[in-house]
């Protein structure tokens, strides 16, 4: 009898906590992460949010993970219904969208190793561009003479194109197999201003 | 070159497609255009080749670069430096690769092919993974997230939304207002038109005859815009001295040396058409 | 035989409507009107949103009709444990921040200098206001006359911004490179006269 008595107490809090859950993720625009939510709901908020992303899996809303936070987001294959136009002003241009890949892939990198496997000088403006959409941000600095800024993407990066960690960059393990993850400048005289130490004179176009 | 230009048009699309008939350095500079600099181009080069870039040819691909440059020089087409450092390293490596390796501490031309070609891949790989990361479904675009989000005090972290690029934004701002306020510091010498009148006036006294406007202007010092905002000083005092009636104008046509005379000495109204006609 | 393959495609054709609306009710900033809603969906769009609004009322987030229109929003009786605050993101000044942002570059500094580098005084508030949230604190004084108060940046700072040191903070020169130190020179028609070479350097907001 108590033991009943117990289990049925046991599920509501359970319920209780499920719906709790349910509704700080619902609330929120950003992913929230799993300690966060585990300050709020206990230790076994993993479990719960598993049980949560399974109930909506089939549904017109998902619970996905992204750089180690939560989001309730459309489903993917509602795309086509729900597109919306990317504002012109926001389209980027082609440098930028391949700093960006050359940032994500080969992070932490420098500006001159950018520089190097482009073989063109990245234009002012470029990483002000990438880092106002909040898709990377200054890292760590190089320990090598003259002590470059690298660059590194964000978790909005990973929320942005729906990526659970940069693991799951398309073909990321492919290209490192391949060696093409490697950043170093292999050729003198190519993206010749690719000397990070001397960043200040790097001024370009 | 000209099968060259042809696969470009297919490869960058619209702006080169639609000129049929333009003329060559026109087309050129269109072609030179849709690249992102010089490795870039060489890699659209590579892919005419039509063979996986780890077998591309190294040699026929320098070739056809410094074909390409060489034509764009002769158009008189003005090519950035970049492109001239590429065309001399490739011109380089043709050589080593064709010669000969010498003695020394220089990797061989073989070496230098294997890391052009390395490079290549790279951006190649590197375009290729952008292309599939943007065509990934887009927060915003293709999902998206809620849209009326409740403010919930969740995390506690900040009750000040503050990001570090609005700090780094900030910070730059802060430094170019600063470098612009020394900036306005730095003279501009122009000449004032109350300058002019002043000079005029006391030049006229001893220059009873017609005299062209130019011979009154001060001398060379100053150069180009202090020259020009002379010039345009003197003009306006000429029109103003002459309105006050202290002064007579003359041209002979439209762009002509423009004449002045001083009229203090007594000259009467009736004569000022007699002389101009007199001097025809 | 026939009837039933018709159900099945009924059936699915009902489940992409409801999960279409759900997605369209979570991802808009507005209550949605049936109006609006059944040009999206259909004439049947009231029965979805019926079905919907019982699937979702013992959950954390429920439907409700609010005005003309609907929306979700979460459940009623959570509000204690959501625990609303009103000032939850509130915009630092413009002042705030660029003082911020000069004690960061330019630590130890004093006020004094703080004020002559921004051109402007600085508001007591202003420092109070950076101290109380935990992003800069008093160093040591400085050993001139008056011995001024210098001020200096926190761990939380660090913390907040996402730094693991103060030599992470992009320089002057990196700024500039990112496009974030904007330099546009202009008056570039004068520069014939006055020095050239000053002109060329010179920036303007």
């Amino acid at each position: 009898m108590i033991k009943e008595v117990t289990d049925a107490h046991e599920v509501e809090a359970r319920i209780g906590k499920l719906r709790l859950l349910e509704a700080l993720l619902f609330a929120s625009t950003e992913p929230l992460d799993e300690e966060t939510l585990a300050g709020r709901i206990g230790p076994e908020v993993g479990l719960l949010l598993e049980e949560l992303r399974a109930h909506y899996a089939p549904r017109g809303v998902t619970l996905v993970r992204t750089g180690g936070g939560w989001a309730f987001r459309t489903a993917v294959d509602l795309a086509p219904e729900l597109r919306r136009e990317e504002e012109v002003s926001r389209k980027l241009s082609r440098a930028a969208i391949e700093t960006l890949a050359i940032i994500a892939y080969h992070q932490p990198v420098t500006r001159g190793e950018i520089e190097s496997i482009r073989g063109v000088a990245t234009s002012k403006g470029t990483l002000d561009l990438l880092m106002e959409h909040g898709w990377i941000r200054p890292g760590k600095r190089r320990e090598t003479p003259g002590r470059p800024l690298t660059w590194i993407t964000t978790d909005h990066f990973l929320d942005h194109f729906g990526l659970e960690t940069l693991r799951d960059l398309p073909s990321v393990d492919d290209l490192r197999a391949a060696g093409l993850l490697d950043s170093r400048p292999v050729l003198l005289g190519l993206g010749a201003t690719a000397d990070d130490s001397a960043l200040g004179t790097g001024d370009e176009t | 070159m000209a099968d060259l230009l042809a696969e470009h048009e297919a490869d960058t699309a619209a702006p080169v497609a639609a000129v049929a008939e333009e003329s060559a350095s026109e087309q050129l500079l269109l072609v030179l255009d849709g690249f992102e600099g010089p490795l870039d181009m060489l890699l659209a080069l590579g892919r005419d080749q039509k063979v996986d870039l780890t077998r591309i040819s190294i040699l026929e691909l320098a070739d056809q670069y410094l074909t390409f440059v060489a034509e764009a020089r002769k158009v008189r087409l003005e090519l950035a430096a970049d492109y001239l450092v590429m065309a001399a390293w490739l011109a380089y490596l043709k050589s080593r690769l064709l010669l000969p390796e010498p003695e020394g501490e220089e990797p061989s031309g073989e070496d230098m092919a294997a890391a052009l070609a390395f490079q290549l891949q790279r951006l190649e790989a590197m375009k290729g993974v952008a292309e599939k990361l943007f065509a990934r479904p887009r927060l915003g675009i293709d999902l998206h997230p809620r849209g009326a989000p409740e403010d919930l005090d969740l995390r506690r972290k900040s009750v000040y939304e503050v990001t570090l690029f609005d700090l780094l934004r900030a910070y730059g701002q802060q430094r170019a207002r600063k470098e612009s306020g020394v900036l306005h510091i730095a003279p501009v010498r122009l000449y004032s038109m109350e300058e002019a009148v002043q000079r005029l006036s006391s030049l006229l006294g001893r220059m009873p005859d017609w005299a062209t406007l130019a011979s009154f202007l001060p001398g060379g010092e100053g150069g180009g815009l202090l020259t020009r905002s002379a010039l345009a000083a003197h003009f306006a005092a000429t029109l103003e001295l002459a309105k006050a009636g202290r002064v007579e104008l003359r041209q002979e046509g439209a762009f002509a040396p423009l004449y002045v005379r001083g009229r203090e000495a007594g000259s009467r109204d009736g004569d000022i058409s007699e002389e101009a006609q007199s001097h025809d």
